[in-house]
């Protein structure tokens, strides 16, 4: 075990799958720099070939890892910030996604799109977005976002091995997080969630960039004697739907916070399939939890306004164990 | 030379039983046929191994066939039939024979460009001196990722081809409003050669697709290769259906270009010129008749595929 | 009153404003020809100045569209299929949906982007998504999605009049379907859900192209002594929660019907949203109807298979009155 | 001659009071600054009149100055207050004074070239003969807008002006390794001019400028601009910070160029040389020093906005 950050565990999970696969490559651009600390470094063991840098061009250089990928390779397309994948969205949904469908298994799109969500920077509206929900929307993708730096590493070996197309989204406001990382191989299988934290009160489901403010929301509301338990999906397609129901069936409360915009978000999407599913368990509404609908801001108080915070958690757990209402906080 | 001729005699019979099948309603949604334009793919595809790869466009049935995929599954996909080469998944827009090296077939305008790229930089980085040529029309050249493509590939010295199809009209508008310049002449400040060709002529077409395949294959990169061409059918078969009494180009025009351009008469010409008799070729229409017949009777004896098959191949 | 089809509702919105305001212009690929119908005849009216035929190119043309509006005109921008609004994705989500908030007010973008889903004509799977949970869930855009002729025309006028960017879309299913729309002008205001059906067992949710087939099956339903409320949103965003909430408070159950793919769409905000609200109201599990999670096949067995019919519609209003376990059917 | 001394000592005075504040830890996120580009903006911007437009890029400091933007709400908006001309929502990336002709300034590469061009679509249906310019990078010319947009441009004749700020690096890459070929040869093949000016010298930018002003003003359409020029510091202010030891330029050349080839003393010498006296530019260089100690103080007194102003502005 060696304590890793966020962004090192992603690099120890690159370096390994480059290591171990000659088809493997890296490309995006500026990844022989390494904007955001995860790609620096890695062109001198692999050489610029395998990490490549590429014109700013996103459509084309997805569709490159397609092409790439149908032909055999294992590309890993790196777009530098969260809102340039929809740049690339044609690229992503009605091609790699498809690709396979299309053909009846002819072809494969083996293919990892990896992106940056950089909120809490003030980088301002265009750089901010958290667009896990349109991939999730969009049928033919797996949608990866890891939130500790095991399931970091974890997942993407996971996702560079899958024969499917993959978006992993990696939340730079974990990027200096540390956790324990197993010296050893360790691949973490798709739509299999993590109990971050056992509890018996009320059922909070909470991925990536949303774990911090949740887990110092499960402190506090320990000690008042309120008792979350945490549940990380870890991928958010293919979803672990067995570990939210078994949760809610016993806790009979559901909080689901998604640090996205509230419209059919995933953060919807749970509250809907549990009040499905899980009707006649629950014991008040699903709440949900999201960032109110507008674009991240730039200044340091409306961005904080808008951001997901402990309290707003507190908040919406006091409100799923008290009244029964539905907002987001 | 004969195969030349027996390639684009395919291409047109197995599109003509295709209208065919059209004008009986048996081909669900639309048919983009590429007939007129026959010499273009067989032109290119000569100059390839089957080894290489072909990226094709949704005017496409020419360059999957040129490329050597079997006119059975070809049609059978058109049909939406089990046994169409995506078993009924995809249609005629999107034909893909893998085994003969076509990657994919777009139905989106443009977006094969980079796809096609791709499989130019695995096969650079595996280094089996493989090249792959992208299909594309004069339409396309107004998307973004023609020019990305090219910037990309010229900086990576991609094994690969630039095929532009001008056929001179993209959907219901004429090439001369909406694309500005000459198309062969957008590759030069990339550093990449542009060439035009008479794309009626299939030798013109081999030419000069031979010459890209040679410097793809050495390592020298790019070629882009504008081929003036012209389709004697609508944008889809049977577009007055759609469009009415609009009027995009002149009857005149194409029944000029039909009877003094058609690629097939003037490779015709070229071989009996060239000493092959006449009945050697007629020999020929007749082998590729009875192939396409045999097509069509394999694609309506086989069955629709089951309707869950619908919820199946999305995942590896 | 005029009986119009579809399509000829949406030319009478387009022509009615085009005539009332010089600043409105028409632009996409093929605008003067008219490929399904709408636009066709205008530019004998207009003129090609603003009957605008286009390139192929659809993030430009997006951008050019954007550009226009803040310059102070009222750019329509028409782009052919719904899948190619992907690559014009980032001018819609990041750019025009941001601009009214990304410089405090100072520019606006009142612009339409109108775009045509073609589901059920076996145009195979690259041209039939139903992409409207994508800008539903970008904060910044209005999303219409009208379900018949005078709604079509109404709401049409209603979004080239707005100061906000409207995407809009035409499903070419219910492009001969015909209906009386007044003579005299008609706005109808974003946000007002009509009751298409009034009813009292359930409260069915639906829009654009699903409510043929939920209109169909409601007759089917009332034969058995069932009577569903099918209520219509007209938009999406802003959508008219005050009616859902109000029926299903009195129904005490829930439909929600999206033709579109089951995860993060409209059908799980419906869902989510009203079991937040209405919990105590719910009598049983709100089901969700979608299509199933693939894209749209080519063969008609294949394509049917997937598609919104009035069976899967009857099934779901039975499991919201029988037992209670949500399902995609 | 002496306004355009004026306007990028500005630029460059402004820059340095927003790096001070950087380093005082008062600007929060990332400055972009475009010190040693001065004469680009100042060029172009000199040629156009105040009712012209343009849109600027992530390094936009300079071009919104040079249009005439006011300090005071600038240095607010960097500082991330209410005062600020988006009142702290959007930060130095996106400021926009409308006002002066700032259609947007974008902080997706490549994003800004076709809604510039829209602007010029607007007005040329308004027939109001305005003028629009977008700045862009040599990173931007491989975006698919750039293409597309000159595409749309020559078609349809837009009174507009295309500027390449080639400053040879896109982050941390160099244009060499990046962009194939010569930019400014890029339009030829769509019919639109090409020019390459030297970036560095504030009458040459001018002279280009105003030779496509005068073009597009005239209705013959597009001119494509690159001006070479140069960045003095990082792609964002204090990039040792994110990119540790890695290194896409010698310090020389930096060095270098800021010793030979800075665009103001460059200018200043042209002024000089023309017979204007060293203190009347001193004198120029004060007062600058003055309206920027003033916007510095303007902003630092300005409040932050109020949390909630976060849910505001999203519709009309
Ligand atoms: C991105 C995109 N935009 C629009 C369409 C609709 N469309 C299909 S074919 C076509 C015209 C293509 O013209 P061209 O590239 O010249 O090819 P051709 O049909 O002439 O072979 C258009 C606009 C599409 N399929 N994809
Ligand atoms: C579409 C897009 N891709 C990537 C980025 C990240 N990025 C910001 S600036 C930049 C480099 C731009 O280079 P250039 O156009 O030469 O402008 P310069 O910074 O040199 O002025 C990149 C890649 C972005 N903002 N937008
Ligand atoms: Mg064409
Ligand atoms: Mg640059």
């Amino acid at each position: 075990m060696a304590e890793l950050t966020f962004l090192a565990a992603l690099q120890l999970a690159l370096r390994e799958e480059l290591a171990r696969d000659p088809r493997v490559f890296l490309m995006g651009e500026d990844v022989q720099c390494g904007v955001f600390g995860v790609t620096n470094g890695l062109v001198d063991e692999f050489g610029p070939a395998r990490i490549r840098n590429t014109p700013i061009a996103e459509a084309a250089m997805t569709g490159v890892g397609l092409g790439a990928a149908i032909a055999g390779a294992r590309p890993i397309v790196e777009i530098e910030f969260s809102t340039m994948t929809y740049i690339a969205m044609d690229m992503i949904v009605n091609q790699a996604a498809k690709t396979r469908y299309m053909t009846a298994g002819q072809a494969t799109a083996p293919m990892v799109i990896r992106t940056a969500i950089c909120m809490g920077f003030n980088a301002g509206p265009q750089h901010a977005d958290t667009p896990h929900a349109l991939f999730a929307h969009s049928a033919g993708l797996h949608v990866a976002v890891p939130g500790s730096p095991r399931s970091a590493r974890g997942l993407l070996k996971t996702a560079i091995r899958s024969d499917d197309p993959v978006v992993f989204f990696e939340h730079l406001s974990l990027g200096a997080t540390k956790e324990e990382v197993p010296e050893e191989e360790e691949l973490i299988p798709f739509g299999q969630a993590l109990v971050r934290r056992p509890g018996d009160d009320v059922t909070v489901v909470a991925f990536g960039g949303a774990l911090p403010p949740v887990l110092e929301a499960a402190e506090r509301l320990a000690a008042e004697g309120v008792s979350i338990e945490i549940i990380d999906p870890q991928t958010i397609v293919p979803f672990d739907w067995d570990a939210v129901f078994a949760s809610v069936r016993r806790t009979g409360r559901l909080v689901a916070v998604d640090d996205a915009l509230p419209t059919c978000s995933m953060a919807s999407e749970i509250c809907a399939t549990v009040a499905g599913e899980c009707f006649e368990s629950l014991k008040a509404a699903p709440v949900k939890v999201t960032r109110p609908d507008v674009p991240i801001p730039f200044s340091v108080p409306l961005e904080q306004h808008v951001l997901l915070s402990a309290d707003k958690v507190v908040a919406a757990v006091a409100r799923a164990t008290g009244r029964s209402a539905l907002a987001t906080v | 030379m004969l195969e030349t001729y027996r390639k684009m005699v395919l291409i047109n019979q197995f599109e003509q039983a295709m209208i065919r099948l059209f004008q009986d309603g048996r081909v669900p949604g639309f048919t983009h046929s590429c007939q007129g334009q026959e010499a273009v793919p067989v032109g290119v595809c000569t100059a390839l191994q089957s080894t290489d790869r072909i990226g094709a466009t949704h005017r496409g049935h020419g360059h999957i066939l040129a490329k050597g995929a079997n006119p059975r599954p070809m049609m059978a996909e058109i049909l939406g039939k089990v046994d169409g080469y995506c078993r009924g998944m995809s249609g005629e827009l999107h034909i893909v024979d893998s085994a003969v090296g076509v990657v994919g077939a777009n139905g989106i305008v443009g977006a094969g460009i980079p796809i096609i790229a791709g499989a130019a930089l695995a096969d650079l980085l595996e280094g089996n001196g493989r090249v792959s040529v992208t299909f594309f029309g004069d339409g396309a050249t107004s998307e973004g990722t023609f020019a990305e493509t090219m910037n990309i590939a010229a900086n990576w010295k991609l094994p690969m081809i630039f095929v532009c199809e001008n056929n001179h009209y993209a959907e219901y508008s004429a090439a001369k409003d909406t694309v500005a310049g000459e198309i062969w002449r957008r590759s030069e400040a990339y550093g990449i050669p542009g060439v035009l060709v008479d794309g009626q002529v299939v030798g013109d077409v081999y030419e000069a697709a031979a010459t890209a395949v040679e410097r793809a294959r050495s390592g020298a990169g790019p070629t882009l290769i504008e081929a003036s061409t012209y389709r004697w059918h609508g944008h889809v078969y049977g577009e007055d259906a759609l469009i009415g009494t609009y009027r995009y180009r002149e009857a005149a025009e194409v029944k000029q270009m039909r009877a003094e351009r058609d690629p097939i008469k003037l490779h015709r010409e070229v071989c009996l010129g060239a000493g092959i008799g006449a009945d050697e070729l007629d020999g020929i229409d007749k082998a590729v008749r009875a192939e396409v017949d045999d097509a069509v009777e394999f694609a309506l004896a086989s069955p629709l595929p089951a309707p869950e098959q619908a919820l199946e191949y999305l995942f590896a």
